[in-house]
Order: C-alpha cells, then structure tokens, then sequence
C-alpha cells in the first residue's frame, strides 16, 4: 500500500500501466524532462525512455492528430494537454476524427487514445487556466470523459481509460492534486467506467457532483448531517456515458436532488442529469431539482473566482431549500 | 532581406505536354508492360470519375468529386508505395486507392452515403477520406511515428490540395514530422483551386513546395499531370525516407479541369480559356502521345483499353447497386466498441419506434 | 414587398446592412465570385466590391481571429464558416477570445462578429456536412446563438444579430434554405433577439424547437389538432441567451412539454430548457418532459440520415404518450 | 533537392557582447538622450520584473512572466511603433507595454488576477496579454485589416515566441497576412525555450524567420539582445510596412535567462553552464558597457538611474496595493454590453446569496 495524492496516484498509474503494455506512449508539452508542469509525468522518461516518453512542440491540434494516426495502427496513445483551457484547438481532431473514427471505418481502424488534461478552477491561476468545459465533451457522441474526484479513483479510472478500446477524454481536477493522500494498492486494477460511485448513502436527498466539487459537496452533506439532513452524495465519475440509473435510484429513494458542478450552468452537465431525471423520476421528486453551478460568465480572474465557484454554504443553503420546498 | 525571391526550387518534368520524353527515363521504368499498366490506371480513373458523375445525376450517389485532369498524382503514388506503407488520402485520390485494395463498390458506397464504403475489405490500414481540410495530415505523422516505432521501414503517405496549405493543420504536421524525425511523405495536389479560390489568394509564397522549408523539409515541385516525372519522384523520395526516417514534401502541379464537385458549378468563376488551355496538358492524351510515339500504341489498343476499363466499371457499378441496405439500426453499433447503457437504450428505443420514421 | 426563400432573405438582409454601414464587411471562403456555395453572399462582391467581401485562405481559425481583431477597431465583420462542421477549429477563437474580449479589457475592446454557418442535416450531403452541435455554443459564456427558422425571421434575425454589439452565432438551417417564400418587407427592420416566437397557441401541449426541425414541429402540431390535441409552438430562435420565461409561460399553462431537437441528445439544448422547467415549472407540469432529438451517434451518411433526425411521427408519437400520461 | 540549406537569412547586430560597436550607427540613433533613454528602460523592466518576482513570492501577485534577459526586444518595439500603431502583445512585453501607455499597476492588477489591468486607461486600442499561444497573432491581422481599412497608414505589431511559431495559428496569420497584403509586423521572441522544451525539440528549420519563406514574407533575424539593432529593424520594417501596405517578419535571437514563470523551475532541464553563458550576452550589461565607453555613463550615473526606476516602481507597487477591490458582482456586467435576462437572474441570485461565498 502507498500513500499517494492524486498527482502520485496518476503518475503511478501511467507508469504501472507502461509497464504492462509496451504499445503505450506518453507524450506532450514538458511532459519529458520536466515530467509535466504538475509533474504528472515525474520520471517517465527517465524509467521508460524518449522513445515511450518525450516532449512534442507546441501545437495542440496535431497532438492529438497524431494521437489518432498512432491508435489507428495499434499504439495506445496517452497525450498530455497541458491545461483544459488550450484543448480548444484541438477540438477539431477530437470531434471530427477520434470520436468518429471506428464509426467512420466501421470498426476497421479504431482510437483507443487517453487525453489528459488538468482542468478546474480554484488554484490562483491566470486567465485560461481554470476552465471547466466537460459539457462541451460530453454532447460529443464517441466520447467517454472521465473525472476522478480521489486518488484511489484517479488511479483505477485513469488504468480503465488506458485499458479502454475507445477515446477517453480524462480530466484531472487540478485543485485536489496534492488535496490529501489515499493507501493505495499499485495492482493496475481497474475501476468500472460508465458507473457512478455512491460516497454516503443517505435517505433526504441526493447530492451529484465529480471532481474537486466533491469536495465541497461531502463537506456540504457533513454539515446536513449535523443540521439532520442525511445527504446521498454521488460522484458521477464518468460524465459520458451517464450513469443515470444510479442516479435515479438514489432519487427515487430520497426524492431531491441538487447537482453540483463548476462549469457554467447553461447547458452544463447538470442539465442532462436534471432533464433525465424530470423525465424518468418526476413521480418520485418531492421537490425541484436544483443546480449549484458555476455562472454563464467567464470564470473570474482568481482574485473573484471563489465568488464563481459553488461554495460549501451555497449547496447546503440549496439543500435546505430543497428541503423545506412544499 | 528579400533573399527568399532567390531561393528556386527544383522542377521535375519527364514528358513534355506532347508526350515528348525530355529526358532518358530510369531503367525501372523503361518497362513498356509498366507504362501501359500506368496509362490504363489513368483511363481507368477517367473512365470511373464520368461514370459516378452520371450516377450523382441520376441519383444513384450524393455529391461526388472527380479527379479529373488529377489522375496522374494517385496513378504514380500507388505504383510507388509498398503494400505495408500506409496511405491517408483525401478526395481526389481514387488512382492509388484503387491500387491499394480499395475496390470501385466501396468507393461508390461512400459516395452513396453508406459507411460500409470505408470499411476496405480488402485494405486493412490506410485511411478512408478525410473531409475537414488538412486534419489528415496531422493523423499521417501519427502513422508515421507508429511505422517507426514498430521498427517497420515504411513510409506514411498523405495527400492534400493546395488549399489546404493554408490551414493550421498543415503546418503543425509538417514542423512535427521534421522536429520528430517521423517517415512522412506529404504530397500536394496543387490543382491551383480551393473551390473558387485561385492560388494566388491562398498564399503569397513562391509555391507550395517553398512551405516545407519552414519546417525544415526537403522539397520538390514535380509536373503532376506527368505520371512518369510523378512515379519517379515518389519513388525516390520514399527511398529517401525509408533511408533517413524523415519527412519529405512533393507539390504536385495540376489543374482541376473539372467542377470543384458535382454541387459545384466552376463556369462561375474559371476563365474559359485558361480552362481549355489547362485541358491541353492533362495527363491522358500525353501519355498516349508517348505510347503511341515509342511504344506503338494504336487507336485499336487504346479502344479495347477504353472498353475493357469500362466494363470493368460497369460491373463494379452493378455490384454496389445489388448490396444489400445496411440494417436500420448499424448506426448505433460502431459508436464505442460496446453499445453502453444509455445508447443501448437510445438503441431499442429507435427499433421499437422504427415506425414513426417516415 | 418580396417573396423570397431563406436563402434570399439571408443575402437580401447582408446587403441591407451593408448599405446601411459601411463599416461591415462580408468574408470567408469562397464568398465573392462564386457568392458562398450556398448563394448567401450572391452579388454581394459585385455591389460590394472587393474591399468589402472577399474571400479568404482556407483557414477557419485565422478567419474568426482576423475578424475578433477587425471587430476591436471599430469594423463589424461578417464570417461565414462554409458549414458548421468545419468551425471547430475556430472554436479556440471563439471560446477564448471572441465571447470574452469585453470582459477581459472590462469593455474597452468589443467584439460585434457575425459567425455565419449553414447547418443541421437532412440535404443528403457528405459526412460532416450535416452538423448541429449549437449546444456547444450555448454553454460558452458571452456568445449569442441565433437560429432562424423561416425566411422572415432569417432577415429580422440576421440584421439584429448584425446590429448586436456581442459576438453572434448565426446558425442557418440549410435544409430550409430553399423551402418556401415568404412575402418580406426590405425594411432593415430587426427583430427581437433573446426572444421565443410563439408560433401556434394551444393549451394542450406545448412543443418547443428551432431551426429546420420547426418544420416538423409545426406539421405535427397540425396533425395533432386533428386529433383534438391543441400544441402550442415555440419557436426558440435565440438558443442563448435563452427566453425561459416564454417557455415557462406556456408551460405553466399546457402543463405539458416536448422539446424537440435534431443535435445529440446528451447535453443538448433540449437538456437545458428541460433542466430549467423541472425546477421552475414542477408543480405545472402533468406528464414528464420529453425530448425527441437526435442519438448519441455521429449524424449517419446519408443513406441512413432520415434514421437520426426527429421525424413528425416521432413527435407526434411523443405528444401522444405525453398526453395519455396519467 | 536540398536548396533550402544554402538559403541563409540575414542576421543583424550592432552592439557585440562587449558593447562594442560593429557599424556605425545611423544619425538618427546618434542621440545621447535617446540611448540613455533606452537603458533606462531596460533597467527599469528589468527592476520592474524584480519586484513583481518578490511580489508573487509573498503573495501579493499571482503568477508572474519574467522578461529577464529579453529587454532589449519590447524596450526597441515600444520606442519604434507610433501612438497610433495597434500593439497586440505576449506575456513578455511589458517593457513595449509601458511606453504604451499601460501603467505597472495595470501590470500588476493583471497579475494579481484582476481584470481591470487589462481595462488601459491611457491605452485605446492595443490589445491586452494573450495566453493562449499564438492566437493573437490571428487578432493582429484583424486589426492591420482594419488600419487598411480605415485608410491609416498604421501597423499592427505582434509579437510571439519561438514555441508558438508551432501552432497552427501562427502559420495561418502569416499566410494570410501575406496573401491579403496587410500591415502586420510578426516579431518573434526566440529565447530559445517553450518553458522547458528547447527550440531543436521545437522545429527542424534553420531557423525561426525562415518560417516567414512559407508565406511569401520577407525576413529577418536581429540579435534581441542588442536594443540598438532591435531598435534600427523594427523602425526599418515599420516603415517599409508603411510603404507596402504588406507584412514583415522579425526573428529577434535572445536567451531566457529566468525560470519561464514563477510557477516554473528551470534549473530541471536548463544546463547551468548554458545559462552562465548566455547571461553574458544579456542585454543590460551590453548596452551599459557601451554607453560607458561611448557616451560617459559613469557608475554613479548608473546608480541614481537604478534608484530612480525603483522609486518609480515602488511607487506604482503602491497604488496597486491600495486599489479598491471590484464590487463582488462586477464580473457579470462586462459579459455583454447589456445582461440579458438569464444572467441578470443569475446575477441577483449571486448578490442575494453573496452571505453563502466563503
Ligand atoms: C476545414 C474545412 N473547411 C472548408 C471545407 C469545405 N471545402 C471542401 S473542399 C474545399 C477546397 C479545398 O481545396 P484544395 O485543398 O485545394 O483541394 P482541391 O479540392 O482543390 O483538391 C473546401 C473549402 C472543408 N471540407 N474543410
Ligand atoms: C495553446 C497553448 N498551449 C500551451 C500553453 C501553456 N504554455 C504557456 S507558455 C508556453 C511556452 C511558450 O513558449 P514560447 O512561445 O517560446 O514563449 P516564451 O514563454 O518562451 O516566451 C506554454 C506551453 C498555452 N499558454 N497555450
Ligand atoms: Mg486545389
Ligand atoms: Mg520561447
């Protein structure tokens, strides 16, 4: 057992699994020599070569292009974009091709890459560097994104998505890098994608979130708890495919909802869970759903962006509201 | 500062647009059974391009591109390669597809809106037709690392047209392949149009060919309506590549003596004469010049040539018609490599629904 | 008046506002001579001249950047993406700069850009042909996304967006573009952006979409009277901002909703507005809201498009069900 | 085929590392004033960058970019563009930004993670710092269509650095620069380093302008560590820009000689000894040596200099720190230029819930 934060969890996951299968390659900006600007790739090179391991130029787009053309002939490409907020360039290759490209051939050619990248806000950052777009990922059909939210999940969820015969869009929560250690067993066991993770049964209302929210949103149902309250709190993990049949038994139980999530609320994340389930729960829900989100502006520069980001009192003054609705 | 206006680069031409060789051919290539099966790769191409345009007409397909005028850059880039070299082509690339497992049906299925035209049974690696401008050639380097990787000395081969050029794509290929020594051979069909857009207002650069040297590429303008200057120049630099391990770039000069595609209607914005002109040194009538002038080439020959390709067309023609439809829910199956739960559903959904769709 | 199609609209309305200012100017590829492969810009150049419409390298992202620098001195520009599935490389210029340049000079650059790009499926056209990904846009802070979805809201909606001082996103459904005229006054008169278009009252059902899909909305609605059901029919035509409140208004008193859509279903505009009435309409609603949209898979070649998109039998199949439900 | 490798770009210099003159100087920059001017504005970005480093390390600032070691580069730029030449910058042009207008507490609101650094008070039109990598280039193009446009006889300047030729933005700008004849000037920051990616990882061409041959733009490459000779082709370039209407493209060569931000640690993958030489080529010292041997500047001279640019900073240090802070709704008023609806609801709900913001 080690004790690992997550950035240690994911640095150990890639190595185990370079180990496991040669086919695998790591590349990106600084992700060589200085192993990553959040030293996600700490070692790597040094352990599995330049060959295995090496730094690309600057350019976002034919990173993952050429991510696309390696998995097509049987390599399993895992490419570092350094932040979320320098993904958008390479959209493109993302949409149009790895999403597409088993479909396209019908099965001929197919993309098992792993995109990672460090996303969220919170950590003092300039401008760019605290996007949280999953929404965006997840309306793209042939996607699977994926947000750990502990360090035993970023290891097992990031080995599924290397394992995974598809493109996995893996989005690291930059504020809970170095947020606490977890034991962790180095074994290169899996954790099931497409499945939610039920963190604290409960029986009043159920809490959804994923990455560093979850933070906030298990402080949120401790608070309740004290206030009488007993919190369901989800982490839902993988964001595309939904896991929605979890979710709905959680509300079919507690009957409230709150979905918690940074991102703007427009068209976020948290409206699909929420269109889901006032179609599927709405019999069962003895309140509205309500969202917790981040705001259809731009994440503030960091001197205001604890004003954008869902605070710990703000679920908890949602989850009171929800409570009291009659 | 201008030293760049001095900077030529090299121009290769055999045959001349009479057909007249320039210059002795190498000893590979003198070879009349290679010269012949080139010119009928040529005619094949002709003959196969006016047969999906009456099938767009007609109905049979959607909107197609032709080759037309282009067919010597597909024709030599399949002679070329070797078979376990891979091949990402765009749309004006039917010559070496053809060459390279991919049979005339799935052509016309792609074109006919069926996704079973990209699944080459014969063909297990190339790529099928890339539609957003220039992104194949950020997936070529890819391959191309990957055949290096795999310690293989193949070449991964990508085309593109001059307008291309000008998207970013193009450029970050280029510069990636060279800074990462990767075994690339990007070849641009310069045919001097992006739809209505002329050359000269697609780039300022002296040609397209000067565009590798900000990468750090060699390069090369070649006469690509000359197959055989385009057989030899593909040749070698595959050899160079195979040698080296890095990239090289062809610009290939042509000219589009066709419709941009059928939904296109060029008469709008091309010069009639420029056109007629053009059409003077298309690649087919110069290469039977140079049979019919130094390998007794007849009108007789050519005929059965012409009949022989055709028919081959018509059949392929007949088969793709005679496929059976794809079932109405394919769709949903090739998303992931397992249907998950919520498409899964979507899946049944649709099956049970399949009624309310008109 | 004129009797023009949306297609005729859309260039009738370009050449009003040009006359109007002469600080516009048209730009894309192949937008002059040949007048945009869709005729939108026909004859725009010849009136014009070159200095004013023009068309550009093959360079999406170049094409919105120069226009985001165009719009911060003082220009109003006009792009038009040749269809909507080659915008994703400029979505870094969008996201990143377009949406935000008022906020992050706090006003003092602006960014008044058109994004013109045809879109939506159904014309039997090649893959990528036949995108809808408006979703994507909706959750970007600091964008409009304007959807036509007649000849005459195409002008009205087309001179507001011109004349709107944010950047746009005009989204044309090319599938309508040449089905129908509509007589139109070539006033220069804008109308309404932020705002539904209540297209049919009924007190039955409530039947929300946009775009080419109204055309189906609308011929389902018709179908349903016959069978005594009364739908009323909201045309979205702003996706973002979105007007809940005419939503919520019709909602509140049909107390029944489908949404209908032609994108993907995860993460669609169809999520959001139903996100929105299940927390702000709960207690009027009488049967779960549905969504008839398009599958979480990529928009199939066209052999097997009339597969994905919304047909009116599935519509009025949903209504139906919706109706019935107790 | 390799012709591109006799293909040399000019390069130009001026000052030597000792701070001897190479070639006279031309009359213009014959100014005692004027050279002293300049030093002072080395120093002072370069105490300025001291400061905001201390300032980011107690926490008064965020992240911070140096430009140690580059200098020469924006003090050249700022001193050569005219008012009303449009100034579209990197994060490592505060020494440009400062003649512009730009106050250092704007700077350091920037930094501090404040948006109204980027809200110039005495600055119109330029633009604020790019992050993501080279998209401003694609702006500058814009603007220098505008200044056409409107007639003006104005340049948009950009500048980039030598990671950033490697995306795809930067290829696209200079094609279309040049394809569409607009008064941009492309200035490349080549400190040899993409945070820790060297330049020979970055490219495989000869050298950063020789990516100008690509779209047809005339180039050059300067010592970026000589101010003067920055100075002498930047007002060169600006002014034959003036006369063409066309694009120009400045590679200027220099050395980060600083971590690539405080959030960074160069001495992971920077050679020690590297770095120990190209200190010695840094601007400052080159420029104060000259002036010594040339111009009288003596130690004392030097001294009052340092004091006084400190004091200058110390003072804008001030005024930052007692900035008031933005109202706590602030940042939903600049989304458009008016709230619509949706956000105006959400904007009161943040204000009502403003007690629930820890
Ligand atoms: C990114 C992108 N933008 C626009 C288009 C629409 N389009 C299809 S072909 C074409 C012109 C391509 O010209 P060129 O690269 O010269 O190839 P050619 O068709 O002449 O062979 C355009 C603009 C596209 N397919 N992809
Ligand atoms: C598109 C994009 N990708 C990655 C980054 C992260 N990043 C910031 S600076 C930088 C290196 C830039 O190097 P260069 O262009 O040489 O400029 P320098 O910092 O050396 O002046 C990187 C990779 C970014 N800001 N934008
Ligand atoms: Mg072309
Ligand atoms: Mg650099």
């Amino acid at each position: 057992m080690n004790d690992w934060t997550m950035i240690e969890a994911i640095n150990h996951a890639l190595a185990n699994q370079m180990r496991a299968n040669e086919n695998i390659v790591i590349f990106g900006e600084d992700v060589g020599v200085n192993g990553g600007v959040f030293r996600a790739t700490d070692g790597l090179q040094t352990e599995f070569g330049e060959r295995r391991v090496f730094d690309t130029p600057l350019a976002e787009s034919a990173i993952i292009g050429m991510s696309i053309g390696m998995a097509s002939q049987g390599l399993i490409a895992i490419a570092e974009i350094q932040f979320m907020g320098f993904i958008y360039s390479a959209i493109d290759q993302i949409l149009s091709h790895a999403a597409r490209l088993r479909n396209r051939t019908r099965g001929r050619l197919t993309c098992p890459i792993v995109i990672r990248a460090p996303f969220g806000g919170g950590i003092h950052a300039p401008e760019h560097h605290s996007e949280s777009t999953e929404a965006m990922f997840a309306h793209i059909p042939g996607l699977r994104v994926v947000i750990p939210s502990s360090p035993a999940r970023a290891y097992g969820l990031l080995i599924a998505a290397i394992q995974d015969p598809d493109p996995v869009i893996f989005l690291e929560p930059k504020r809970i890098y170095r947020d606490g250690k977890q034991a962790i067993d180095d074994n290169g066991q899996a954790l099931p994608l497409d499945s939610c993770f039920v963190l604290r049964e409960g029986v009043d209302i159920t809490l959804v979130s994923w990455g560093a929210m979850m933070k906030e949103t298990l402080e949120a149902a401790k608070q309740l708890a004290q206030k009488g309250i007993d919190a369901e709190v989800i982490d839902l993990a993988t964001i595309k495919p939904l896991d929605i049949d979890s979710i709905i038994a959680s509300v079919n139980k507690t009957g409230r909802c709150i979905i918690v999530h940074e991102a703007a609320r427009t068209c976020g994340v948290g409206a699909e869970i929420a269109a889901q389930l006032a179609e599927k729960s709405i019999t069962s829900l003895l309140a509205p759903i309500q969202r917790v989100t981040g705001y259809d502006t731009v994440m503030p520069m960091f001197k205001n962006e604890h004003f954008y980001m869902p605070s710990t009192q703000r679920i908890i003054y949602s989850a009171i509201k929800t409570m009291e609705y009659r | 500062m201008n030293t760049q206006q001095n900077l030529n680069i090299e121009f290769s031409q055999y045959l001349d647009i009479n057909g007249t060789l320039l210059k002795p051919l190498p000893a590979t290539l003198d070879n009349e059974e290679l010269l012949i099966a080139l010119y009928r790769l040529l005619v094949l191409t002709r003959l196969f391009d006016e047969t999906a345009v009456n099938l767009q007409r007609t109905g049979i397909i959607g909107t197609y591109a032709q080759s037309k005028g282009q067919e010597a850059i597909g024709t030599a880039i399949g002679r070329a390669m070797l078979a376990d070299d891979v091949f990402i082509p765009y749309y004006r690339d039917i010559a070496t597809q053809i060459q390279r497992g991919v049979s005339f049906e799935e052509i016309l299925q792609y074109w006919g809106g069926d996704e079973r035209g990209s699944n080459f049974a014969d063909q297990p690696n190339d790529f099928s037709l890339c539609v957003p401008i220039a992104t194949q050639l950020c997936h070529a380097i890819g391959v191309a690392f990957a055949l290096k990787f795999q310690s293989k000395r193949n070449v991964a081969v990508v085309t593109c047209g001059d307008g291309a050029t000008s998207k970013g794509d193009f450029y970050e290929s280029l510069n990636m392949a060279a800074a990462m020594h990767l075994p690339a051979l990007f070849i641009i069909n310069n045919n001097q149009w992006a739809i209505s857009v002329p050359l000269h207002q697609q780039t300022a650069s002296k040609t397209i060919a000067h565009k590798a040297i900000g990468a750090g590429i060699p390069a090369i303008q070649v006469d690509g309506n000359d197959v055989l200057a385009m057989l030899i120049n593909i040749s070698k630099a595959l050899e160079q590549i195979r040698q080296s391990g890095k990239p090289f770039l062809i610009e290939a000069i042509t000219y589009r003596i066709c419709d941009h595609t059928t939904a296109d209607d060029a008469s709008r914005y091309m010069d009639a004469d420029v056109l007629q002109e053009a059409i003077k040194k298309e690649p087919l009538i110069r290469h039977k010049r140079f049979l019919s002038t130094q390998h007794f080439w007849t009108e007789e020959k050519d005929k059965a040539l012409y009949h022989d390709c055709q028919q081959q067309i018509d059949e392929a023609v007949d088969r793709y018609q005679n496929f059976p439809p794809q079932a109405a829910g394919d769709f949903f199956d090739y998303m992931y490599e397992q249907l998950p739960a919520d498409l899964l559903e979507q899946k049944q959904g649709f099956i049970q629904g399949l009624k309310h769709h008109e």
